[in-house]
């Protein structure tokens, strides 16, 4: 027996419970930090087109922008919710589509309005259609509806136009003004980016966002706890979908031009990037990988024939160097905000 | 709260899990329920809390259960914790029983305003702090070992606002200090009027806890009644104790 | 050459260089960059060694526009930041239409050399093409047309099945082939569009069992599927083809196919008969140490064309280096002498070329623009 | 008959085609759980190996292919060593997205040597053709029909009657236990990948000859074999097999008999009704949780 | 068999294990207890090299250092882990087979067929998918997977866990009838099992052992065991 009294009686180490107060503020801290991130991401846009000195600088940014508001939507069906769609791309199509459509007889918003509404219909008939299918089931489907989508679009020309060619010759009208050049286009889409964000804000702050991920972790044990599997998958599902429609309603008015190539796979594959590239679990991952995804090709188009095997590589490198993303390297400056509590030690 | 199964059977493919079991479980009431490895405890508790489809009538206070609808029973008012923990390990400690306390609300959409967050908050850290585990509240749920994690499923099972508490192996990984520790806080439960059906194969903390015992042997109920009976019958000690129990 | 030191008033300010985009699909696999940069890059070191365009130095600049319409917007409003003053190329008549309003904005001609159909730079129609846009060689309706008219005529193939490529031009290319056909008295019995990058057309090509040849507007790799699939069916009908043709050749895709292989191009680029061309073939060889194909050529051409009108045109504003353009007459062009017509391209010359030796061979010219 | 005879074949041969780049990714999806989505790349980088050695080098086949594929063994692994043993802590997800920049970057290699020229390599049995019940089929289909039924098979048999491919399947449930059981994880996943590069080779050489080879060739193969495997059950090899061959004659007859314009839906309409209905596909088991 | 010195074992911020030492003679059956968190798991997983660690471990006479978890498998050092993790969808069958890939070429005390005769009620389920079993039938096959691999030193976490008290005898005495040729470190939280089928205990809390004896040793002092073993709980 080789005990020593005094350390058997040795009281239990320090363990306080936090106060619910403590709780709270701390909670509620992270909360305000998003909304500062919000604030300061906003003020890093409006001061952006400092660097911008043309039409062409700013048809990337605006790009970008679009992008980043398609692959938000993304971060929410495939971060979040855990659900593996190639079909996002399509989706943006759609909303294009439709909103060429509408824009030819009923101007930008309701153009975008009813984009959001096919998208949303059309999103909730594909989700409960494959409610069943699970992870890489799931995501095959949706690679399939993403083909049939796009054949589908080259044939229904009365829709889509010759061989799904559309052109919008209209520009969209804000308070009187028209929105004719890259510059305006600019701002109008900053302005739907920060609205998406406090939209996600507010969804994280709220308690589907928490069942979201217990529906995808876990969705027996979370069917035991009374939440509505389907119902939580679906309202994700349509939500990060309108923001592909409205991202593609934007994409076609400030191209002006649409064809059914450029909503393909390749779009499909550029907005997993946008996500995985950018940060799987963060709001903003989307915009950094938009970035990525949009800007760095642009800027090394100078090395012209071997850029395909650049951005190759460098998609490799960076997940495979970047656990957490591009948001990972933004990560010591979020702790430093305050986000890390120390954490007790155990047993010393 | 009366919990009521008549003629209940659960079968996956050949295998019949459950093959008929009548039971009334009273409204405030303790019961056990003991038998053999494999002779559908588990099982029975899936069938009630809607994870499994079942046969027969599961009934609580008058109003049967859809079967296979896992949010049916809950919303019931029947709440369970699982034989291998079942951990949100993305959610934090406390976000783990917040998911329950939301459960036990109204179940309309997600509240709109922060107010129903900060209730959400009150709640479970009250729950934590029932099973001891307010320390870690706003730990990762990931770092908690199995015996933190089973006193975790019992806060987000009692954050449901149960009427009726089914526990599987609720003692499973805890050492005696812990499994009293356990026992009390199930007593404290139950007095607040929540009914408990206890699967366990520590005799012990069964026949402290439940004045009823019943036991599942292939499926069927084959012997009920109180504890020190049930354990000293020769067929129950030999296909199951090995040897004879003494408390 | 003859420009070297005049000073042409279409020119603009003599002291600066001109800069000319090349629109090119490097990234991509669909095409090869270099039947684009390489022709490019010869004009233009030809040019600014004879002097430049009115004495202005040709300043090279190149764009990558990739196949997408997206990725031609984001080029052309590059080219628009550069100032540059003309832009050629462009692989796919999709992006042709997407850039019409920059071009109609920016007043810069875009000198489209790519495969395509008149509606893509035909200023009258429906489609809304930009005034800007001019076709460099025939449209895909002319090919798709002497092809016809060549099975029929020439072959006596009466019936006829057409396998489209799935672009925006196929409408146009079907009605094309009808018309040809039913104009030079024979009929099309089976017309079928095929996916791009599809490779099994056994179920196309079985329900032109019954046709005496079979017209495609395909690709290389689909070409070389519909010849597969002919000579699976045991059919023994010839096959005729886009300028792609001359491609399958050179790329020795299927040499034991393409006897029953007829082509329909701008010019044969393996002509012994044609000097010029023969000449120019063996000057690009020796540089560039590949085979050039007609594509080649236009680009080529392209440059020369812009430097004739600008040299021509009455005054360096953007409307009268258009009229310029459009009245061009130009017979020093590589394979066809070009003369803009009332929709936009530049020439209607097309050769159908036979592949029955092993080398290619033109057995027929037509000429589209002297015939009206 | 004769044209209902040779769409079938047609058919059959397509969804041989389909099962045959599917037999790489479900091997390396049975061993280490990922779905390589390089698999594509590989083909394709099979197809071109082949011309190289073939064509440019002009060795006799059966020389150059064993070649190619022992070759394509070794990228495979290099493939594990890039993107998988790096990775192993990291979500599944990731891992996918990573094998599928892994193929771009072997598009982009390609088209780095090759440009964007069309190749072709030559055929086993040039032109070919055999007379089934009046009508003609390539031989060189029945070829890779025969091909495929025999990887199927000894691929079948090695995971499911096999020690090694017992440890393969536990090594891919959960590796850190399989570890546990003295199981080397890390070579497993090595040899896997490996295996997987090997039979993209078989692929991409059996498929080169039919197409024409270009940079993206093998991907738009995968896509369709993914819909096979996703329709049979994934990861089931007669899985495989029914899903292949369905799509292949539906694909078929429905250009032949339908619709033609609307050649390339029907695989996937029919996929999406499959996994509507039977969400882990025809020969899938059934949900694997229970708490 | 086993000679583990100063080993430490931190997760990020949290520390698991401090500075523990044991030993496992040959032959020798020694229990680890502790409350919840003691760092038992931590331990186990330490020897094994499946987490990072400070210290050494000497396993046969021989420094582990970074050897893989397989190899040191395949040389006899056989883990059952926390929580039974089967392979989901292998059967009972070919989760038993897998199990003698670390056997080599030591002769086993238990064949495959041999664990169909210590828990007969696994052989009617030979040929079920492993996911679909009842927590205890997933314990047994646990178990009995590592029985088969020959093991010289048997590392068991929790092996009585969910498994009836019929079966936990029958554990037991599988465990005692291995002795001759198997070392065995447990860690168990049923402290009747622990004393009744162990020589040697440690006991661990807040990642230190605290206390250690011969199972009479620790019998005789169970009010000071008890004291350990409640502290998680008294902390809160
Ligand atoms: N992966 C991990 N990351 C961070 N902390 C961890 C991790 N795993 C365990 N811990 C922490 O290490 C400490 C010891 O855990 P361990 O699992 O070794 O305890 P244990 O004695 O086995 O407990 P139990 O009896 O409950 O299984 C605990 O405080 C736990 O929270
Ligand atoms: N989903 C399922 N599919 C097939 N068989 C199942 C399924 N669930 C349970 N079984 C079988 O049903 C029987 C009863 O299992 P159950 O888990 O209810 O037992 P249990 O009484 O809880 O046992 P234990 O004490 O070991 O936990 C077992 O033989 C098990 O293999
Ligand atoms: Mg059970
Ligand atoms: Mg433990």
């Amino acid at each position: 027996m080789s005990v020593s009294e005094k350390e058997a009686t040795a009281a239990p180490p320090d363990r306080s419970a936090p106060s619910v107060d403590q709780v709270w503020r701390r909670r509620r801290t992270g909360d305000h930090l998003r909304l500062v991130q919000i604030a300061v991401v906003t003020a890093i846009l409006c001061a952006l087109p400092l660097f911008a000195a043309d039409d062409y600088q700013y048809t990337v940014l605006g790009l970008m922008l679009i992008y980043a508001i398609a692959g938000v939507g993304f971060y929410l069906i495939l971060g979040l919710s855990g659900q593996f769609a190639f079909s996002h791309a399509a989706t943006m199509g759609i909303g294009a589509y439709s909103a060429a459509y509408a824009a030819r007889t009923h101007g930008f918003w309701l153009s975008v309005l009813f984009a959001l509404v096919v998208c949303a219909i059309l999103a909730t008939v594909f989700k409960l259609l494959l409610w069943r299918a699970s992870d890489f089931y799931f995501g095959i489907a949706t690679l399939g509806l993403a083909s049939v989508t796009i054949i589908v679009f080259r044939a229904w020309e009365w829709f889509t136009g010759p061989a799904s060619n559309t052109s919008m010759l209209t520009a969209p009208t804000i308070f009187g003004h028209q929105v004719t050049t890259p510059a305006g286009y600019y701002w109008l889409f900053v302005v739907f980016f920060v609205v998406a964000m406090l939209i996600v804000y507010r969804l994280r702050t709220s308690a589907t966002y928490r069942e979201a991920i217990a529906v995808r972790d876990k969705p027996l044990t979370a069917a035991g706890l009374g939440i509505r599997n389907t119902r939580n998958q679906l309202v994700i599902f349509v939500i990060g979908s309108c923001y592909a429609a409205v991202a593609g309603a934007l994409y076609a008015q400030s191209q002006g031009f649409i064809s059914s190539p450029s909503f393909d796979l390749n779009l499909g594959i550029n907005l997993f990037v946008v996500v995985i590239v950018g940060g799987m679990h963060s709001m903003w991952g989307s915009l950094l990988g938009a970035a990525f995804v949009v800007v760095l090709p642009e800027l090394i188009r100078p090395a012209a024939d071997h850029r395909q095997l650049i951005l190759a590589a460098v998609l490799v490198i960076t997940i495979v160097l970047l656990p957490e993303g591009l948001m990972g390297l933004a990560r010591p400056l979020t702790k430093r905000l305050g986000q890390a509590r120390s954490r007790k030690e155990v047993g010393s | 709260m009366t919990l009521e199964l008549t003629d209940v059977h659960v079968s996956f493919g050949n295998v019949r899990a459950v093959a008929g079991v009548s039971l009334t479980l009273a409204s405030g009431s303790r019961m056990g329920i003991i038998g053999p490895n494999g002779s559908g405890k588990s099982t029975l508790i899936n069938a009630i809390s809607g994870i499994v489809r079942a046969t027969g009538s599961i009934v609580i206070d008058g109003q049967r259960l859809r079967s296979g609808s896992p949010q049916g029973a809950a919303w019931r008012g029947i709440s369970r914790t699982y034989q291998t923990p079942q951990t949100f390990t993305k959610l934090s400690v406390i976000e783990n029983v917040m998911l329950a306390v939301r459960a036990a609300e109204t179940r309309g959409p997600a509240t709109w305003f922060q107010r129903g967050e900060y209730r959400r908050t009150v709640a479970a850290l009250e729950f934590l702090t029932t099973v001891g585990l307010a320390d870690l509240a706003e730990e990762s749920a990931a770092i908690l070992t199995y015996g933190q994690q089973q006193a975790l499923a019992l806060a987000r099972a009692l954050a449901t606002g149960p009427k009726v508490l089914l526990l599987d192996e609720p003692a499973a990984g805890l050492n005696s200090a812990e499994t009293e520790a356990l026992s009390h806080t199930l007593q404290t439960v139950n007095d607040a009027g929540v009914s408990i059906l206890l699967v366990e194969h520590k005799m012990d903390f069964v026949s402290a806890l439940c004045p009823r015992v019943a036991v599942l042997a292939a499926g069927k109920l084959v012997a009920d009644g109180p504890p020190a009976e049930v354990l000293s019958r020769p067929d129950v000690i030999d296909a199951y104790l090995g040897v004879p129990h003494h408390a | 050459s003859n420009s070297g030191d005049k000073a042409a008033a279409g020119t603009g300010d003599s002291s600066k260089p001109i800069t000319i985009g090349l629109m090119v699909a490097i990234s991509n696999a669909l095409s090869d960059p270099k039947l684009f940069v390489n022709p490019a890059e010869m004009a233009v070191g030809e040019i600014n060694a004879a002097g430049g365009i009115g004495g202005r130095q040709i300043v090279l600049k190149q764009y990558d526009s990739d196949f997408t319409t997206q990725g031609a917007i984001t080029a052309t409003q590059k080219a628009i930041a550069d100032k540059v003053e003309g832009i050629i190329g462009l692989p796919v008549p999709d992006q042709v239409l997407a850039v019409r309003p920059l071009l109609d904005r920016a007043k810069i001609p875009l000198l489209f050399t790519g495969g395509g159909y008149a509606a893509a730079y035909d200023p009258n129609s429906t489609k809304g093409a930009s005034v800007w846009s001019f076709r460099v060689g025939p449209p895909s309706e002319l090919t798709v047309n002497a092809g016809v008219q060549y099975a029929v005529k020439t072959l006596g193939a009466k019936k006829l099945g057409a396998v489209l490529r799935d672009d925006a031009a196929k409408g146009t290319n079907e009605q094309a082939a009808k018309d040809g056909a039913t104009a030079a008295g024979g009929e099309i019995i089976a017309s079928r569009t095929n996916p791009l990058n599809s490779t099994d057309v056994t179920t196309q090509i079985l329900a032109m069992k019954d046709a005496n040849a079979v017209v495609t507007t395909e690709y290389q790799p689909g070409i070389v599927a519909v010849l597969k699939a002919i000579q699976q069916q045991n059919l023994k009908i010839p096959t005729i083809v886009g300028q792609t043709g001359m491609q399958v050749y050179l790329q020795k895709l299927a040499p034991d196919l393409i006897k029953t292989m007829y082509s329909a191009a701008p010019c044969n680029m393996a002509d012994p008969a044609n000097d010029r061309v023969a000449k120019w073939v063996t000057d690009f060889q020796a540089k560039y140490n590949f085979m050039p194909d007609p594509n080649a050529a236009t680009v080529y051409d392209g440059f020369y064309l812009l430097k004739t009108a600008y040299e021509n045109a009455a005054s360096s504003s953007p409307d009268d280096r258009l009229k310029a353009l459009e009245s061009i007459d130009y017979k020093d062009g590589i394979c066809v002498p070009y003369k803009t017509d009332a929709q936009h391209f530049m020439s209607g010359t097309e050769v159908i070329i036979s592949f029955e030796s092993g080398t290619p061979k033109t057995v027929q010219t037509f000429d589209f623009q002297n015939q009206k | 008959m004769a044209t209902f005879v040779t769409v079938f074949v047609s058919g059959l041969a397509l969804g041989s085609i389909s099962a045959l780049v599917a037999l790489g990714f479900i091997v390396t999806y049975k061993a280490t759980g990922i779905i390589n989505f390089a698999q594509g790349g590989l083909v394709t980088l099979g197809g071109y190996l082949g011309y190289l050695t073939a064509v440019q080098f002009g060795l006799d086949w059966w020389v150059a292919y064993p070649v190619v594929v022992v070759l394509m063994f070794f990228v495979g692994v290099a493939v594990e060593r890039i993107v998988h043993a790096p990775l192993r802590s990291r979500p599944e997800l990731v891992v996918v997205i990573a094998t599928l920049g892994v193929g771009l970057v072997i598009s982009a290699v390609l088209l780095e040597f090759y440009g964007t020229e069309t190749r072709t390599l030559p055929a086993l049995l040039p032109g070919k053709v055999v007379d089934i019940a009046g009508a003609n089929i390539a031989a060189y289909d029945l070829v890779i029909i025969g091909v495929t039924a025999v990887g199927v098979t000894l691929l079948a048999l090695m995971f499911n009657r096999t020690q090694l491919g017992r440890q393969f399947r536990a090594a891919s449930l959960d590796p850190e236990v399989a570890q546990l059981q003295g199981i080397p994880v890390k070579a497993f996943g090595m040899f896997a990948f490996g295996l997987g590069g090997a039979l993209a080779a078989v692929a991409g050489l059996m498929l080169a000859p039919r197409a024409s080879l270009e940079t993206n060739f093998g991907f738009t193969a995968m896509i369709a074999a993914f819909a096979a495997a996703v329709i049979g059950g994934f990861g089931r090899f007669a899985g495989v097999i029914v899903g292949a061959l369905v799509l292949g004659l539906v694909e078929q007859l429905g250009t032949q008999y339908v619709a033609y314009q609307f050649k390339a839906v029907y695989p996937f309409a029919l996929m999406i009704l499959i996994v509507a209905i039977a969400p882990r596909g025809v020969l899938g088991s059934q949900s694997r949780v229970r708490v | 068999m086993l000679d583990v010195k100063n080993l430490s074992v931190n997760y990020d911020a949290i520390t698991a294990v401090v500075d523990l030492s044991l030993t496992v003679g040959d032959g020798e059956c020694v229990a680890l207890l502790g409350p919840n968190g003691a760092g038992k798991t931590s331990t186990l997983k330490a020897i094994s090299n499946l987490v990072a660690h400070d210290g050494t471990v000497e396993f046969a006479g021989t420094p582990v250092g970074r050897t893989a978890a397989d190899r040191l498998a395949r040389t006899g050092l056989v883990h059952v882990p926390e929580g039974r993790r089967l392979f989901a969808e292998l059967t009972v069958h070919e989760n038993l087979q897998v199990g003698c890939t670390a056997r080599g070429k030591r002769t086993p005390t238990y064949s495959v067929d041999d664990i169909y005769q210590l828990f007969p009620q696994l052989q009617a389920l030979r040929g079920t998918r492993c996911w679909s079993l009842s927590g205890g039938e997933q314990q047994m096959v646990a178990i009995g997977r590592a029985l088969v691999a020959a093991p010289r030193l048997l590392m068991l976490d929790e092996p009585s866990l969910g498994l009836s008290p019929r079966n936990v005898g029958v554990v037991a005495e599988a465990l005692t009838r291995i002795k001759t040729t198997t070392s065995v470190l447990l860690v168990e939280q049923n402290t009747r099992v622990a004393l009744e089928v162990a020589d040697r205990l440690y006991v661990m809390a807040e990642g230190r052992v605290r206390m250690q004896g011969t199972s009479q040793e620790i019998e005789d002092r169970s009010g000071l065991l008890d004291a350990y073993l409640g502290q998680r709980v008294a902390a809160s």
